[in-house]
């Protein structure tokens, strides 16, 4: 099985300023679940840097990224034709449902690997987004999601698109008036947590963040404690249910 | 005898002397869709204690300047657990030469995970572990003091029919005190090192990045210094010696070996280049070709020359 | 006050925490021809000993992984050329502080090199390296032991008028412990970093690349370790700080600084990019504003908070 | 003074394998003289790389130089219109002379310096230079000093071109039948000390290699033990007489 390969840059684009979207040849690595994600290698870096699966189009892989320090920002600078290694898919992904009412909920960055659930799950399943973010220019990615078959609520922080507020603005209404199976978030650990408090008595996953070092269980770089004892965010995540992380 | 063989010890043979290193290769199963890790010369697993160990909370790794600073804290799954969910899958899957690294808070738990280690005929050897920066009691805090590690290492050998290497930390005075503390309490090899002990900052969050404030210092950044230790542990030892520190490609194993290495481990770029082990193989099989070599030991300890 | 000065002591200011670190600025003269060194808080000179020094044989210089090593071994003019030769010129061109970097091969030739010194009002303090880890004696060989710091420190202090602050190494056990000596020999403040002992290995040659075998690693590969050993002086002592170690931006200065370092010193990162003295200025002035300081020294050990 | 410039590159050209002519812009640097050389940032480097004046030809400054190690590969990925940080130009250089008959003796890369030479002293001086190399190879950049006034004898030690051995077999003959005023010499310290011998009563200046850090003789990285006390290669040399560094 191959787990590393060098891939084509087919696209590195600039969404809006600081964040990117990268469009790579698949290879020959295996195909990625939704949520997984996959370590970049980038000359001059010791640690690879992990970025969550944006897209499969079935042709093409694509990420959706910040540039945050120097590793992302090696990211943004490849251009097309230039090869980059990568690691992957990695990680247990969100499980897949069919035929459910699922919530996702994206805080900031947090929205990039909700397109690829969007079009692995939208047709079988009734999905609903809230999509965070300080501001209008942070969500322009939102516009992407419109082929797909999903209801989009936005919230700002400032109040330039969408609802003014927070995630958790809109949460309490819309969980008040319709049954949801099943929420998917991913975002700040802070919003993460905020939500954890507001859903009860749904399965909510959340997709947790920590810095990585091997990405396959390997170093013990990534773990954290939860209540059924120390698991790595690598391997047994990101994807965790909420009450088995926050429960503290 | 093939070109890269390494009779380590009359007991301990590689058949080349490239090792992962304890910490970055987990229990040498987790590689497995990635390459067949019995193309090494043997396999250092992760640290392990007596009881199960959760680690450091908070961040844990974090990049630096050509490195990586950890502070893990010796999370593992403890010898019990080690014993009945790792083991029979290293004895399943893994061929070639295992070393257990272990671990304790007291001398009393090296020798008594000593003992309980020494049934399992699986594992080959022990690395003892005096050089854990990340631990609170144990590690680095006992190989640094030369008394620590002699008395250690004596009681370990007592306690054990297995070979003990010894693997020494580089935040010392004196690195030759230390390696003569091991060599006297009967150790059957040296290992290092292990990291430089350092930190980082998050200047945004105004906080040091790792959890435990402090972490362990790897990688090529510190190469040099391993170098250094190993050449300086050659200089008063004839016992077989594994280097380690910033290992990324052949000409690095190399120079490791020049200075008194018979083997070495890789830790950090491992974690980078997981599939770095075949062309590193490759590249030291040309070497001994190139310069006419029957084996490659004959350069152990060139530079000494 | 502006936002960059340094009230390092009573009588001795910076207008900025930014120096020369000794060794990579010459007497301060190399780069007049490339900034106004009058821009830096202030300059460390290159190390001085009593009589002249001709420093290490072979190659003296070698890059490493984000770092160099270096043997120079302390050549320098002597302090009769030094006062004959340089320091007029030093007088005439260099109007920030200067402080000189003395060195001995015996706790004598620096108390001497201190009286020496005592006379001209140009050097405003001493900088006591006892950490060169580039020659057989001193240096290093006595900034590794506790009681050799205490000593030393108390007897250079009553031999000169001016302040001293203490250059120490990273290459020991316990970094607090000599810290502690040298606070209580009377130091007036505290440099550190010096380098971290390494070595290169040319394989070709099969021989260490330095002709002295081992060297000096600097650079940013060993600024975790600069971070940690000022982190660790902060938890012990109130005297002010200088930091050094792989610094290469401002980033790197406020890291120190929130660690512990009220002021720091550039080496390695000087010598590859003599202009990035302004870039940094201009990006401290900067964060002052951003994060609405009125002096620089509000972020002093934040990380200990 | 401009003593450090990002400056552009016109054209890298592999004239053989390994072996590279730059073309930069000039910049605002100063003028360099014969024998001075330029400090190379690299990307990634700690320290900068001294690589010597080639030629300048009114226009651009032109570096020929071997990839060794990381640092002069790194040079010669440098492409057309990218920008590099030179220092320099650092050292004393070559004496200029005039009206002399000059010996220039070159090994291996050694010749890198001697067009500059044969452009600048080649009208008002005799020029004879011998260029040494293992083969014929390694004299390609030969055929680049034709267009200006200087008698050129060429070595390889595998015969494969010019007189078989090394620069040593046609000097004692030519020191025999010529009476040169002065010789310039730059390549490997053996056969610089190797001439040295073979060369007297003349004056004979070397030009040395060391490693460097600052090239300013801030750093005493490059010193070496003369007749005259410590010297530093990078600012009382690189070029220094014979009889001053070789008199052990
Ligand atoms: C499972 C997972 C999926 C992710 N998916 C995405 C994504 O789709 N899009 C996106 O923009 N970002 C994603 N991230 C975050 C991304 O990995 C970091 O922003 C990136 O690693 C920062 O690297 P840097 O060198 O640019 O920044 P640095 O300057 O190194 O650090 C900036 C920040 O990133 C964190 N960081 C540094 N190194 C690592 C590391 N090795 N692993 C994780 N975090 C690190 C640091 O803690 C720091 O706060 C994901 C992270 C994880 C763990
Ligand atoms: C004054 C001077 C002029 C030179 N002119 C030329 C020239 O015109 N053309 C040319 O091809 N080469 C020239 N060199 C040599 C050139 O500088 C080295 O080949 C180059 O620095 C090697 O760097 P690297 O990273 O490729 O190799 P590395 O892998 O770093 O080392 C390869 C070799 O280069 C030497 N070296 C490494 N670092 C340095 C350094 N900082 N300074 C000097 N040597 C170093 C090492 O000792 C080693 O033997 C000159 C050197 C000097 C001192
Ligand atoms: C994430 C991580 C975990 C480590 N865990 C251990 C350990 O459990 N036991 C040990 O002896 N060394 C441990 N080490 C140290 C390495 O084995 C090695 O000595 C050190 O990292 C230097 O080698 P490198 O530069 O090749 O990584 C660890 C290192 C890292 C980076
Ligand atoms: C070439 C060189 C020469 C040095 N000479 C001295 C010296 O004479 N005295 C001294 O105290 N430190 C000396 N140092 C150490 C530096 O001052 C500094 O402590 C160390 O290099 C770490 O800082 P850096 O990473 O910024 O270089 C020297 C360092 C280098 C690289
Ligand atoms: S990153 Fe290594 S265990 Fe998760
Ligand atoms: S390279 Fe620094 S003095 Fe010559």
């Amino acid at each position: 099985m191959v787990k590393i390969e060098n891939l084509i840059v087919q696209e590195n684009e600039e969404i809006e300023k600081n964040l990117f979207r990268l469009k790579l040849t698949k290879g020959s690595l295996v195909l990625p679940k939704i949520g997984q994600f996959y370590l970049f290698k980038l000359p001059g870096m010791t640690l690879r840097r992990p970025i969550s699966i944006h897209l499969y189009d079935g042709k093409s892989l694509f990420f959706y990224y910040a540039v945050k320090g120097e590793g992302t920002q090696k990211i943004s600078r490849l251009k097309s034709g230039e090869a980059v290694s990568l690691q992957g898919p990695l990680g247990n992904g969100f499980k897949e449902f069919s035929k459910k009412k699922i919530l996702l909920v994206a805080g900031g960055m947090g929205i990039a690997p909700f397109l690829y659930v969007a079009k692995q799950l939208g047709e079988d399943n009734a999905l609903t987004m809230i999509a965070g973010a300080r501001s209008a220019k942070e969500l322009k990615i939102v516009r992407t999601f419109l082929p797909y078959n999903l209801k989009i609520i936005t919230t700002s922080e400032d109040g330039s698109t969408g609802i003014k507020g927070s995630v958790l603005t809109p949460l309490k209404e819309l969980l008040g008036k319709e049954k949801f199976a099943v929420v998917f978030s991913c975002g700040p650990e802070q919003m993460l947590r905020a939500l954890s408090k507001e859903i009860s008595g749904i399965p909510h996953f959340v997709s947790l963040e920590k810095n990585m070092a091997c990405g396959t269980g390997a170093c013990m770089g990534c773990s954290i404690k939860t209540k059924n004892g120390m698991k790595k965010v690598c391997l047994d995540g990101p994807v965790f249910l909420d009450k088995e992380v926050f429960y503290d | 005898m093939t070109k890269l063989s390494v009779d380590f010890l009359s007991n301990l043979k590689f058949s080349n002397p490239i090792l992962s290193a304890s910490g970055c290769f987990g229990n040498s199963l987790s590689y497995l869709e990635y390459f067949d890790p019995n193309i090494l010369g043997g396999t250092i697993l992760k640290g392990l204690t007596l009881k199960p160990k959760d680690g450091n909370s908070g961040e844990r790794v974090i990049e630096t300047a050509s490195g990586m600073l950890n502070s893990v804290g010796l999370e593992n799954l403890g010898y019990d657990k080690f014993i009945k969910e790792s083991l029979p899958e290293i004895e399943a899957k893994i061929s070639i030469p295992v070393i257990a690294n272990i671990n304790g808070s007291t001398p009393e738990e090296y020798v008594l995970l000593a003992k309980k280690l020494d049934k399992h005929k699986k594992i080959v050897a022990l690395e003892l572990n005096l050089s854990c920066p990340n631990v609170k009691s144990g590690g680095m805090s006992f190989g640094t003091q030369a008394k620590m590690v002699h008395d250690i290492t004596l009681a370990v050998k007592q306690a054990t029919s297995k070979p003990v290497i010894v693997k020494l930390s580089p935040n010392v005075t004196d690195m030759q005190a230390i390696v003569l503390a091991a060599a006297e309490g009967g150790a059957d090899g040296i290992s290092l090192i292990n990291t430089l002990l350092g930190m980082a900052v998050d200047i945004g969050k105004k906080k040091p990045v790792l959890g435990n404030t402090f972490g362990g210092l790897s990688g090529p950044a510190i190469k040099p210094v391993g170098l250094r230790c190993v050449y300086q542990a050659r200089q008063v030892t004839n016992l077989p010696i594994i280097g380690v520190g910033g290992i990324a490609n052949a000409k690095d194993v190399l120079e490791y070996m020049a200075v008194g290495a018979n083997a070495v481990s890789i830790g950090t770029m491992l974690l980078s280049e997981p599939l770095m082990v075949g062309k590193i193989l490759q590249d030291l099989q040309k070497y001994c070709e190139n310069e006419g070599l029957k084996n490659l030991q004959e350069i152990v300890g060139v530079c000494h020359q």
